[in-house]
C-alpha cells in the first residue's frame, strides 16, 4: 500500500477561484491510500516545494498528487521536487485542476466536484506507480542542419565553432536562401549580399562543416542523440570537387531560354548554370529537364568547354545515411501565390510584382542591373503603388490568405519606398495600409523616415481592385482618414505577399515526428519557454520555419537553436525516457504483431527457455523492448491481444484505475 | 437606446455578419463601385453599425445607392461582409416602410433587351421586403 | 484418380511413420458413436488402424494442437488438414506460434462436415449415420431410419465453406479446390439491416445464454495466447462468469476484437459453443468491415501478410464514417 | 421534461493524447473555452494507447460516452498511433453498433495542440449528444451504478 | 394420483404459477431451457435442458455479501433474503437425483445457507423419460428414469400427464391447485402409467451404453487409477474449457471472487472448473499444473474421491450432457471404458 500525499494548489486565484481548494483537499483526505492532504498558495513556489518535500519527509510519503495546472507545465517540477526529498521523480502524478477544469468551468460547485474527480483519479493511478529509473544513450556527436539560408547557416557555424561537426542539407544547388535574392535590409540599408556572401564563404571555409547541396533529407530514424538519416544527393552531373565555378559552361550551353529561378522567372538562365555569382558551392549544376545531352543524347557542349573536366552525364542521385545527435530544422519561407487575389490583377499584368520581385528589381545583381524599370516595357515607372497585407491577416472563413501577420512586409515595404524614393525623387510613391506595425530596434524611425523625409505617401486604407489600362494600372483605393475612395493611375503595383512555410517542412516534419500548426509552422515545445525546441527531443527549430520572423531575429534564434545543439551534443549519455513498453516474457506469445505495428522498430525477438508446469523446458519465442529506442507511445500495448506488452507509467491497471475512479 | 440596441441586433441577425471582425483596412470601400454615389461607404456601414448608429444609415440614400454587387463580400480579407449589412438595413427600412417598392407584376415593362438579368435579381434584392 | 479412403490416410501415415519422416501423426480417433469423434495423437501403426477415423464428423480443427505439440520434442508430427484448417495453419505460421519444419501436413480434400446437433434436430437418439451421394441416412434407436438431404444436417460453416482449397500442406490427397463466392455474410447483413433496437435485443438474448465455459476460445485456433487476458488476475478483466449482461458482452466484444483480422472463419467457436450461439456472426462483421473498409483480406491465405490491423493506410476510413447501421436504410 | 433540481448530467471520459489533444485541452483552458464539467479527461501518451478494454470499462463503471482525441492523422507524435487507433476504432465502433449500442456513445476526434476551440466546441457537442440519448443502459453494469 | 390432459396444460401451468415462480423447459435457439412460465409458453418435448437444473440451487453467479465502500470507510451488507418459493416442471430422474448429490455437498455441516434457502423453497416436478437418448447412461449409476424422485412425478403420455404427489411439499401445491387437476379416483391413469413405466424399461434396455457399469469403481480406488497410464491419451487433446463442469448437473466447485465496482464491492461466488488452469489456485500456486492433472481430478473426483466422502455414491448421474456438448467430444464414458485397461493407447 503507497502511503500517498495530496498537494492541492490555489495558483492565486487561478484555481482558488472557481474549486473550494480546501474542499478538494479534505475530500481526497479519505481516498485509499492517502496519508496527507493540504492545499497552499502556489505549490510550484519555493515555499510550496518545500511543503511537499518536508511531507514526504514527515509522512514516509511514498507517492505524491499534485492537483495544479497541467502536468505540461509543472510535471517536470514536481518531479524535481520528489527527487530533492529523496523520492521516485515518477511516483508523482499531477491532476489538471486548472487548465481542465477551474478555467474551464465557471461554477464553484461543479469546478469542486469535479476537481475531486480528477484528484481521485490521479491518487487512484499512483496508487499503482512504480519507481522508474531512466535508461541512457549515447550521443552521437554531430548535427545535421536541413536548410540553407541565413537560419541554417548561423545554426551551422555557431555549432561548428562550439568544436562539433555540422551537415547542411540545401535543397537548392547553393546555400542562402531568401537572403541572398534581397537588395538591401532595414532598418540599416546595408546590402544583404555584403553581410551574407561572407557568412557563405565562412562556411565553405569551415573544416566542421559539411554542405550537401542540391540534397534533401529522405529518412529520418531513430531519437535524440541517435538519429539514423538518410540524406539524397540529387545528381547534378558536375563533380563538385574538380568544378572550379568558372562559369565557362554556363556562357556556352545554347540552352538559352529557361526561366531564372533565382530572379523569380524575370530573366532566363542556361540548362547548366551556377544560381549566383557568389553561390557556395561555386559549381555549375545542369538542370535535367532542360539539357539536351541529359534528355536525347544531343549536345554535350559544356564537357568540351570544360577546361577541368567536371562533367559528367552519367551521374547518378547518390543516398548517403549518416547518424545524428541532433537536427536542426531551418527550412525557411515562401511568398504565397497571388491566384486567389486577382483583384490586384497579378496574373493579368506584368507590372504587377511582388515585394521579391522588386528586390530583385533593384538588385545591382538582378535582371534589369539594379534599375527599377518596369517588367512590361523596360520604361521607368513614374507612380509606383504599393498595396500591404495581401493574403496576411485574412480570416480563416475567407479561404484566401493566412490569419497570421507576416510580420516583415511594413519594414520591407517601407524600405522599398524609401529606396525608390531616394534613386528616383521624381516617382510618385504610394504605400496602402491597414496598419503600420514598427515594433522594433530602429524600426518606427525608419517607418517616419520614409514619411517625412522622402515623402512617401501612406495612405490608411486598402487597394480594392487594379485594373491594367492601356498600359497602365488603375489602383481604385479606399483613404478611410479622408474617407474618399482614390484611383491612382500607377505604373508598377508592388503587393506585399503573405509568406508561408516552405512546402518541404510538412514531410519533413513527418519524418521527424515533429508536430506543425495548421499553418505549417512548426510547433515550438513551448510558446515562451522553449522557444527553438520541436516537441520531439533532439529536434530544434530555427528562423521562419517556426514563424514569420526578420533577419536579426533570424539569427538569434539560430543562435539559440546552436546553443541548444551543442548543450545537448556536449553531453555523452542521455537519460531516456521511463515510460517505456516491457513485455511479461510468461504471457508473450511471440506473434510480432507488436513489432509490426512499433514504429521504432523497438522490439526484437529472441527464442527463450521456459521452465513448464510439469517441470519439463520448452523452448518459446518471445519479444523484447529496446529501452533506448522506445519512445513509449504504446501502440505495442493495444495489439497485444494477451495483454504481455505494457506501457510502464501508463501501465492498463493504472488507466483502468483512473477511469473507474473518474466513473465511480 | 434600447430601440437602437434592437435595431442592431435585428441587422446582425438578418445579415449574420460579425462586425468586430472588421480590421478597418477599407478595401470594401476601395473595392465599391459605387463608392462615389454613397453618403456612407461600405467602410462606414461596418463600424456605424457596430456603434448602433443605424437611424442614420436607414435615413440615408447610401442603401439604395448600393448595387448588390457584392464585391465588397468577396474580397474582404476578413469575411465581413459589408454588402449584406446594407442589405439588411435596407430590409429593415422597407419592411418598416410596409411597402415593397417593387412587385413582380411591375417587371415586364421594365424589361428591355440591354437589361442584364442580374440587374433584375439585384433589383428585387433590393426594393421588396 | 484415386478414392481418398480413411485407408489411404492410414497407409500413408504408417509409411511416415515407419520411414521417420515423422514421429507422431495427428488425426482423429473414434468413440462410442459416429459422431464422437477426438482429435488424437498416435504413435504406432497398430493404433492408427485401431482407432483412427476420417469421415463426416472429423471436423475439429487439428491446427492449434501444433502450438503446444510441436514443442514437445524435436520430432516431426504428421497433421491431417482439411482446406479451411490450412487457413489457420498459415495464420498461425504467420504469429510465429510454431515451427513449420516441425511439421508434414496432409490435405485432405472435404465435401463438407454433418453436425450433430442438426441430426438431432431430424432424429433423436440416432446411433449412425452413413452417408453418400444420395443422401445422409441416419439409424435411430426407436424410429427407424430417417433419409435426410446433406444441406438439412451440415452446419452452417460448411453450407457458407468460403474456400475448397488448401493454402498449406506437404502433400495433398484428392485435387484441390478453389475459394468459393460464399453467402456468408447473407447474415451478418441481415443483422445489420435491423434497427439499433432490434439488433440489441437480437445479441442481448444470444449472448445471454453464454455460460462462459470458455470452449469458443479454447478452440478457437486464433485464441493461442499463453495465458489470456480473461483468466488473468492482473489484466483487470479477469472474469471467470459473466455476472451480468454487461460482462457477456464484454467478452465476446473483446474476445471477437482480439481474434478481428486474424480470424480465418473456420467456425469453431459456433460449432462447440453448447448454448449454439452464433458467435461466428460476430467474427464475420468484422471480416466483412475489414473488406469493406480495408480492401479484401483473408487470414491465413498467405504465410505472412499483414493483418488488417498492424497495417494503415493514409486514407483510411475515420470511425465516424464507418459506422454505418441499417436504420438508415431500413 | 424533468423538474428535478439536479438535471440528469452525462458522465464522459474522454481520453487525450498527451502530446495534441491534452495540449488542445490545456489550450482551451488558457482561452478560457467553457465546455461541461462532465468531461473528465483522462491523459495517455498517444491515442493508440487505448485498449478497446478501457473504453468498454469505462461504460460499465457508468460513463454515457466515451471519446478519443488525438493528433491529426499525419501528425501523430510517434509517426503512425492514430493511424492503428483509427482502424481499432472504426472496427471496434462498427461492432458496437452491429450489437445495438448507440453509436452516438462513441467518437472519435483528432485535436491538435493548437485547437483549443475545437476542443471545447467538441466536448460542448458530444456533451450535448450523449445528454440526448440518456443515460447509457445498454452497456451498463447494475453492480456500478450509484 | 392426478391428471391432466395435454390440452389443459396451460391452465396447469397458470394455476402453479398463480402460487409460486414457476419454470419449464422451453426451446430456445440454445436447445431448450428452464424458464419462467408465462401466459402462452409452450412446453420443450425435448428430452433434457442443455444447462441442468442445478441452477436453480445453485447459480452460475451469486452475490454472497457486499461492502459499501466511501473513501476508506467500508460497511458489510447482508445480502441474503428469504428465497421465494418456486416451482421446477419437468426435471428428469438423472436432474433429481443431481439434487441428492449437491446435498451431500451443500447441505452437510456447516450447511451452504444459501443453497439451503433455496432448496427449501422449490418444487420439483420430476417428468419421467418416455425416450431416451443414445448419450443417456443414469441406468449406470442406478437411477431409473421410470420411477424418478422429486416432490410431484410426473408421466407423459401422448394426451395427458399424471401426477403423483410424493413428498409434503408436493401435495400441499397439489392441493392448492386441485381444482383444475383432481384426483383421477378410479381413473385409467394407473394402467398408463405403468405401460408408460413398461416402455421405459424397454427402451432403456436398447441403449448402447446399457452396459457400461461402475463396478470397477469407487472411493477405494485412489491407488488403482491415479497413475492409470490412460489419462495422457485420455487428457492429450482436451481443451481445457469448462463446457462439461458448466453442463454438468453434479459439479459443484465455484470460486469466491470479489468484484470492486467502485462504490462498493460485491463478493460473489460463480461456477469454477477443475478443468481451467486457475483452478484452486493459491498463493503457492496451482496445484494441479497440467492438464492431464486437472483432467484426472475431474473424473477422478466422479468416479472415486466423491464415492470415498458420500458412501459409494457417484457423482455423475449418466444425464450424457458432456457427451454431447464436449467440443472434442471427450467424456466420462471414455474415461471409465479406459481406465484400468492397460495400455496408454488402449482405446
Amino acid at each position: 500500500m503507497q502511503r500517498i500525499g495530496v498537494f492541492v494548489c490555489h495558483c492565486g486565484t487561478n484555481i482558488a477561484g472557481t474549486v473550494d481548494v480546501a474542499a478538494v483537499s479534505e475530500a481526497l483526505k479519505n481516498e485509499p491510500g492517502v496519508v496527507y492532504s493540504t492545499n497552499y498558495q502556489y505549490m510550484c513556489s519555493q515555499a510550496g516545494q518545500d511543503i511537499i518535500k518536508n511531507a514526504i519527509a514527515e509522512h514516509g510519503l511514498t507517492g505524491i498528487v499534485v492537483c495544479s495546472c497541467s502536468p505540461r507545465m509543472h510535471e517536470a517540477t514536481f518531479r524535481k521536487t520528489a527527487a530533492a526529498a529523496g523520492l521516485n521523480s515518477y511516483m508523482v502524478e499531477i491532476a489538471n485542476i486548472r487548465e481542465q477544469c477551474s478555467w474551464v468551468h465557471k461554477d464553484m460547485k461543479t469546478g469542486t466536484e469535479k476537481a475531486i474527480i480528477l484528484g481521485k483519479a490521479a491518487v487512484a493511478k499512483v496508487n499503482l506507480n512504480a519507481p522508474l529509473t531512466p535508461g541512457e544513450s549515447p550521443v552521437t556527436k554531430r548535427a545535421l542542419v536541413i536548410g540553407g539560408g541565413i537560419a541554417g547557416i548561423q545554426t551551422a557555424l555557431d555549432i561548428a565553432d562550439a568544436g562539433f561537426p555540422v551537415d547542411i542539407v540545401e535543397t537548392k544547388p547553393t546555400i542562402g536562401g531568401k537572403m541572398a535574392q534581397l537588395d538591401k535590409t532595414f532598418p540599416t540599408l546595408d546590402c544583404a549580399a555584403c553581410i551574407l556572401t561572407p557568412k557563405m564563404v565562412d562556411v565553405a571555409q569551415n573544416d566542421k562543416i559539411r554542405i550537401f547541396s542540391y540534397s534533401e533529407v529522405t529518412d529520418v530514424k531513430g531519437f535524440v542523440g541517435n538519429f539514423d538519416v538518410t540524406i539524397k544527393r540529387r545528381a547534378r552531373y558536375v563533380k563538385e570537387d574538380v568544378c572550379t565555378g568558372c562559369g565557362a559552361c554556363t556562357e556556352k550551353c545554347p540552352q538559352k531560354k529557361i526561366p531564372n529561378e533565382f530572379n523569380l522567372g524575370m530573366d532566363n538562365r542556361r540548362a547548366i548554370y551556377i544560381p549566383f555569382a557568389q553561390a557556395v558551392p561555386k559549381v555549375a549544376t545542369i538542370d535535367l529537364d532542360h539539357c539536351n545531352m541529359l534528355k536525347n543524347g544531343k549536345c554535350g557542349v559544356c564537357a568540351k568547354v570544360c577546361a577541368a573536366g567536371a562533367i559528367d552525364y552519367n551521374a547518378k542521385d547518390e543516398y548517403i545515411e549518416e547518424k545524428y545527435g541532433a537536427i536542426v530544422a531551418a527550412t525557411g519561407f515562401n511568398p504565397i501565390s497571388m491566384d486567389k487575389f486577382d483583384e490586384f490583377a497579378y496574373s493579368q499584368s506584368k507590372d504587377v510584382i511582388t515585394s521579391l520581385e522588386f528586390e530583385r528589381l533593384t538588385n545591382a545583381a538582378g535582371p534589369t542591373g539594379g534599375k527599377l524599370l518596369r517588367p512590361s516595357d523596360g520604361e521607368h515607372p513614374r507612380t509606383i503603388v504599393f498595396v500591404q497585407c495581401v493574403g496576411s491577416r485574412c480570416d480563416s472563413c475567407a479561404q484566401k490568405g493566412k490569419e497570421y501577420c507576416s510580420k516583415i512586409c511594413c519594414m520591407y515595404t517601407a524600405k522599398h519606398a524609401m529606396l525608390t524614393r531616394d534613386k528616383y525623387p521624381d516617382t510618385d510613391v504610394y504605400v496602402f495600409y491597414i496598419d503600420v506595425r514598427t515594433p522594433g530596434k530602429n524600426f518606427d524611425e525608419f517607418y517616419r523616415r520614409a514619411v517625412e523625409e522622402y515623402g512617401v505617401h501612406y495612405i490608411k486604407g486598402m487597394v480594392g481592385k487594379v485594373s491594367p489600362e492601356g498600359g497602365k494600372l488603375m489602383v481604385q483605393a479606399s483613404d478611410l482618414i479622408d474617407n474618399k475612395q482614390l484611383r491612382i493611375e500607377a505604373d508598377l503595383v508592388v503587393l506585399a505577399a503573405a509568406i508561408e512555410p516552405d512546402r518541404s517542412a510538412r514531410p519533413l516534419a513527418t519524418m521527424l515526428t515533429a508536430s506543425m500548426d495548421t499553418n505549417d509552422f512548426f510547433t515550438e515545445a513551448h510558446p515562451k519557454l522553449r522557444p527553438v525546441e520541436s516537441p520531439t527531443a533532439g529536434v530544434f527549430l530555427s528562423g521562419t520555419c517556426q514563424g514569420p520572423k526578420d533577419i536579426p531575429e533570424t539569427v538569434a534564434q539560430a543562435g539559440a537553436a546552436a546553443s541548444k545543439v551543442i548543450g545537448l551534443l556536449a553531453k555523452d549519455k542521455l537519460m531516456g525516457n521511463p515510460c517505456v513498453a516491457h513485455s511479461d516474457e510468461n504471457m508473450c506469445n511471440g506473434c510480432s504483431t507488436c513489432e509490426n505495428v512499433c514504429p521504432y522498430g523497438a522490439i526484437t525477438y529472441e527464442e527463450k527457455e521456459f521452465r513448464m508446469p510439469d517441470r519439463t523446458t520448452r523452448i518459446r519465442r518471445v519479444a523484447r523492448v529496446n529501452e533506448a529506442v522506445c519512445q513509449g507511445c504504446g501502440c505495442c500495448t493495444v495489439a497485444c491481444m494477451s495483454g504481455a506488452m505494457n506501457l510502464k507509467g501508463f501501465k492498463n491497471e493504472q488507466i483502468l484505475a483512473e477511469v473507474d475512479a473518474i466513473c465511480r | 437606446m434600447a430601440d437602437n440596441k434592437k435595431l442592431k441586433e435585428d441587422v446582425l441577425a438578418i445579415s449574420g455578419v460579425n462586425v468586430r471582425k472588421c480590421m478597418k483596412c477599407g478595401k470594401c470601400s476601395g473595392t465599391c463601385p459605387s463608392y462615389g454615389e454613397m453618403e456612407y461607404h461600405p467602410h462606414q456601414f461596418v463600424s456605424m453599425v457596430e456603434s448602433g448608429d443605424i437611424e442614420k444609415l436607414m435615413q440615408s440614400e447610401s442603401i439604395y445607392k448600393c448595387l448588390s454587387c457584392m464585391a465588397c463580400v468577396e474580397r474582404c480579407p476578413r469575411g465581413v461582409e459589408p454588402g449584406k449589412l446594407v442589405e439588411a438595413i435596407r430590409l429593415i427600412s422597407i419592411r418598416r416602410k410596409d411597402a415593397n417598392r417593387l412587385t413582380p407584376d411591375r417587371i415586364s415593362e421594365l424589361l428591355d433587351e440591354d437589361m442584364p438579368q442580374q440587374a433584375l435579381v439585384t433589383a428585387f434584392r433590393k426594393y421588396t421586403k | 484418380m484415386q478414392e481418398i479412403t480413411r485407408d489411404t490416410l492410414i497407409s500413408r501415415a504408417k509409411e511416415l511413420l515407419a520411414s521417420g519422416e515423422v514421429d507422431r501423426v495427428y488425426g482423429w480417433k473414434r468413440g462410442e458413436f459416429c459422431y464422437d469423434v477426438t482429435p488424437a495423437l498416435f504413435t504406432d501403426a497398430e493404433s492408427l488402424e485401431k482407432d483412427f477415423e476420417w469421415g463426416d464428423f472429423c471436423g475439429a480443427n487439428l491446427s492449434k494442437y501444433l502450438v503446444e505439440e510441436t514443442r514437445k520434442s524435436e520430432g516431426k508430427i504428421l497433421v491431417f488438414m482439411k482446406p479451411c484448417d490450412t487457413y489457420s495453419f498459415n495464420q498461425l505460421l504467420t504469429e510465429h506460434r510454431f515451427d513449420r519444419e516441425k511439421v508434414y501436413v496432409i490435405g485432405t480434400p472435404c465435401a463438407g462436415m454433418l453436425d450433430p446437433k442438426r441430426i438431432r434436430d431430424h432424429a433423436e437418439s440416432f446411433t449412425s449415420v452413413v452417408s453418400d451421394e444420395n443422401g445422409v441416412t441416419v439409424s435411430t434407436l426407436f424410429d427407424g431410419d430417417v433419409k435426410l438431404d446433406r444441406s438439412e444436417v451440415m452446419p452452417d460453416r460448411c453450407l457458407n465453406c468460403k474456400s475448397k482449397k488448401h493454402v498449406a500442406y506437404d502433400e495433398l490427397f484428392g485435387e484441390d479446390g478453389g475459394t468459393i463466392a460464399s453467402g456468408r455474410f447473407d447474415e451478418v447483413e441481415k443483422i445489420e439491416k435491423m434497427t439499433p433496437d432490434e439488433r440489441f435485443e437480437f445479441w442481448r438474448g444470444e449472448l445471454s445464454r453464454c455460460i462462459r465455459c470458455n470452449a469458443c476460445r479454447d478452440v478457437c485456433p486464433a485464441c493461442t495466447c499463453e495465458k489470456c487476458v480473461f483468466d488473468n488476475p492482473n489484466s483487470g478483466v479477469e472474469n471467470k462468469a459473466a455476472e451480468n449482461s454487461f460482462e457477456e458482452q464484454m467478452f465476446h466484444i473483446i474476445r471477437a476484437f482480439h481474434v478481428a483480422g486474424r480470424c480465418t472463419d473456420c467456425g469453431e467457436c459456433s460449432r462447440v459453443c453448447p448454448q449454439q450461439i452464433p458467435l461466428h456472426l460476430l467474427n464475420r462483421k468484422f471480416i466483412k468491415d475489414i473488406d469493406g473498409f480495408y480492401g479484401e483480406y483473408q487470414a491465413g491465405a498467405e504465410v505472412g501478410s499483414r493483418a488488417p490491423l498492424v497495417d494503415y493506410t493514409t486514407e483510411d476510413i475515420e470511425p465516424s464514417d464507418a459506422v454505418k447501421g441499417g436504420d438508415e436504410n431500413a | 421534461m424533468s423538474i428535478s433540481k439536479e438535471p440528469y448530467r452525462p458522465l464522459i471520459v474522454a481520453f487525450c493524447c498527451n502530446w495534441c489533444s491534452y495540449a488542445g485541452a490545456d489550450l482551451a483552458g488558457n482561452n478560457r473555452l467553457a465546455y461541461p464539467a462532465d468531461v473528465k479527461i483522462i491523459r495517455v501518451p498517444c491515442s493508440c494507447r487505448v485498449n478497446p478494454t478501457f473504453i468498454l470499462r469505462a461504460f460499465q463503471r457508468g460513463a454515457d460516452g466515451v471519446i478519443l482525441c488525438g493528433c491529426h492523422p499525419g501528425d501523430c507524435h510517434y509517426t503512425s498511433g492514430n493511424y492503428y487507433t483509427r482502424r481499432r476504432m472504426a472496427l471496434l465502433f462498427s461492432m458496437l453498433d452491429y450489437l445495438g449500442i448507440e453509436r452516438e456513445r462513441t467518437r472519435v476526434e483528432w485535436v491538435s495542440a493548437a485547437e483549443g476551440a475545437k476542443f471545447a466546441a467538441t466536448m460542448n457537442d458530444f456533451c450535448e449528444t450523449v445528454a440526448s440519448l440518456g443515460e447509457n443502459k445498454r452497456l451498463e453494469d447494475l453492480r456500478c451504478k450509484k | 394420483m392426478r391428471k391432466i390432459t395435454l390440452d389443459r396444460l396451460d391452465e396447469f401451468f397458470a394455476a402453479v404459477a398463480g402460487k409460486l415462480k414457476l419454470y419449464i423447459p422451453v426451446d430456445t435457439a440454445g436447445g431448450a431451457q428452464f424458464q419462467q412460465w408465462r401466459a402462452g409458453a409452450k412446453m420443450s418435448d425435448a428430452l433434457n435442458t442443455t444447462r441442468s437444473a442445478k441452477d436453480f440451487f445453485f447459480p452460475q453467479t451469486e452475490n454472497l455479501m457486499e461492502f459499501k465502500t466511501e473513501g476508506k470507510k467500508i460497511e458489510i451488507i447482508d445480502v441474503r433474503r428469504e428465497n421465494e418459493d418456486f416451482a421446477i416442471f419437468g426435471v428428469r430422474a438423472c436432474d433429481v437425483r443431481s439434487f441428492d448429490v449437491l446435498d451431500r455437498a451443500f447441505l452437510s455441516e456447516p450447511a451452504d445457507t444459501y443453497y439451503q434457502n433455496r432448496r427449501e423453497h422449490g418444487v420439483i416436478f420430476s417428468l419421467a423419460c418416455s425416450k431416451p437418448a443414445e448419450t443417456c447412461f443414469c441406468g449406470t449409476f442406478g437411477i431409473d428414469p421410470a420411477n424418478p424422485k422429486g416432490d410431484i412425478v410426473c408421466y407423459k403420455t401422448d394426451d395427458a400427464i399424471y401426477m403423483e404427489a410424493k413428498t409434503e411439499k408436493g401435495a400441499n401445491l397439489m392441493d392448492s391447485v386441485s381444482d383444475i387437476v383432481a384426483e383421477d379416483e378410479g381413473g385409467d391413469g394407473e394402467s398408463a402409467v405403468n405401460a408408460q413405466k413398461e416402455i421405459i424399461s424397454e427402451r432403456m434396455k436398447k441403449l448402447p451404453l446399457a452396459s457400461l457399469s461402475t463396478d470397477k469403481f469407487g472411493g477405494d480406488k485412489t491407488a488403482k487409477f491415479f497413475d492409470d497410464p490412460a489419462w495422457k491419451s485420455l487428457s492429450e487433446s482436451c481443451l481445457g474449457c469448462g463446457t462439461c463442469t458448466f453442463v454438468c448437473p453434479t459439479c459443484q466447485c465455484y470460486d469466491i471472487k470479489d468484484f470492486n465496482a467502485g462504490n462498493g464491492i460485491k463478493r460473489f461466488r460463480c461456477w469454477d472448473s477443475c478443468m481451467y488452469s486457475e483452478f484452486t489456485k493459491m498463493s503457492a500456486g496451482q496445484p494441479r499444473l497440467t492438464q492431464l492433472e486437472r483432467f484426472r481430478q475431474r473424473f477422478m473426483h466422479k468416479l472415486v474421491y466423491y464415492p470415498a466422502n458420500n458412501d459409494g455414491m457417484f457423482s455423475c448421474v449418466g444425464c450424457g450432457r458432456c457427451l454431447s456438448k464436449c467440443p472434442i467430444q471427450m467424456n466420462i464414458v471414455k474415461v471409465m471404458k479406459n481406465l484400468g485397461e492397460g495400455g496408454e493407447n488402449n482405446g
